[in-house]
């Protein structure tokens, strides 16, 4: 269903290769926008040591793949793929990716800061940063 | 039996990962709550918080949600992924 | 003066270098956007058959240097790099890649669009698009 | 000595690449190509259209910018990159 395009691992991710997957749907592709999160060393002030990521395994892979549906839906892109890591995350390594692919680069720049707006908003996968006073799940509340 | 999951920091405040509840007639998930903060009283006030997300079989729930045996129910903190 | 942040070159590029580039400047990079131009099969209703790009040498560089350094200025970004592909290029591979990175994801996506609608307007580069029914130097006008 | 460079599609209706122009006082632009198109007649229009660029030393020039010996002056098609 999804060839792959839609990842949740605990291992590092090779941009180039998400690239790939999404540049195998069409020759027609013109232009493609990338999305990459990564691990900042400070965050709210505090020096971060480290990121660790829980997800709702099935829930949240199933959400991933409504982005990816509603966006081919709703904007001009010929394909999308998101990779997100859970587990440990070193400062410096890459949380999150995704790429979208059009034929004229705007709809790609619009269908991709949509996704990961709506990624933050809907799946459920929790970061915790781990600081040297402690560790912290992120979350607005509680 | 419906399978209760809770998330990252409801999960540290619960104790636990997951909790069975052994059930008969259907239930909403109001009714479940009362059930889940008798045994967990760190929890009966944050799970009627407007952020905490509740999911049944994996779809965003509500408080007159039904749920019956076989389901599986998660409590869930704000998300913080991306 | 830039490191290798803004190149012109005939050969292929890896994306994941010239992330590596820029996430080199700073970890309190937390969003990195990137737009990848690709060769696409079909133009103006005709069928391509490869590409050919040819650059103002010297102009070229210094215009891409130009606008890094404004974006830089004007948007809250930490890097950017830009590295574009003259000479032959074949359907399916990279013509042009911006890669800009921010603390937050907004800066990066606004400063991505902003470069890449510069860079055609004041880059001193062209494309000709060869067909099964000759060559063809693509501009507006003549 | 002023460096005409022509590039893409100018090249093509130049029939060359760069041609070198003797100067002795500077001079316009505007006075540069009158010279240019009694050498290259098909460039005479094509010149003075709105959508051509012109630079001098690599900087982007206008038909009252003066021009002199050693100068780079290039004319340019509407660009196509990216």
């Amino acid at each position: 269903m999804t060839d792959g395009l839609v990842r949740i691992q605990k291992g590092v991710f090779s941009i180039e290769e998400a690239v790939e997957r999404v540049k195998g749907a069409s020759k027609g592709i013109g232009g493609i926008v990338c999305f990459l999160g990564s691990a900042r060393d400070f965050s709210r002030g505090k020096e971060i040591v480290r990121l660790e990521f829980e997800h709702y395994p099935g829930m949240a892979e199933k959400k991933l793949e409504e982005i990816r549906q509603r966006a081919k839906e709703n904007f001009n892109i010929i394909e999308m793929a998101i990779v997100h890591r859970v587990g440990r995350i070193e400062i410096g390594e890459d949380i999150v990716l995704i790429v979208t692919a059009s034929a004229h680069r705007n709809d790609a720049f619009m269908a991709c800061e949509w996704a990961i707006s709506e990624l933050k908003r809907i799946t459920p996968i929790w970061k915790k940063e781990i600081t040297r006073e402690g560790e912290v799940w992120i979350s607005e509340t509680p | 039996m419906i399978t209760v999951r809770f998330f990252a920091t409801l999960r540290d405040m619960a104790g636990v990962e997951v909790k069975d509840y052994p059930v008969g007639e259907p239930l909403t998930l109001k009714e479940l709550k009362k059930r889940i903060g008798d045994d967990f009283p760190a929890l009966r006030e944050i799970m009627d918080s407007r952020s905490i997300l509740v999911s049944v079989n994996q779809e965003f729930a509500k408080d007159d949600s039904v749920v019956r045996d076989g389901d599986e129910v998660a409590f869930m903190p704000p998300f913080s992924g991306g």
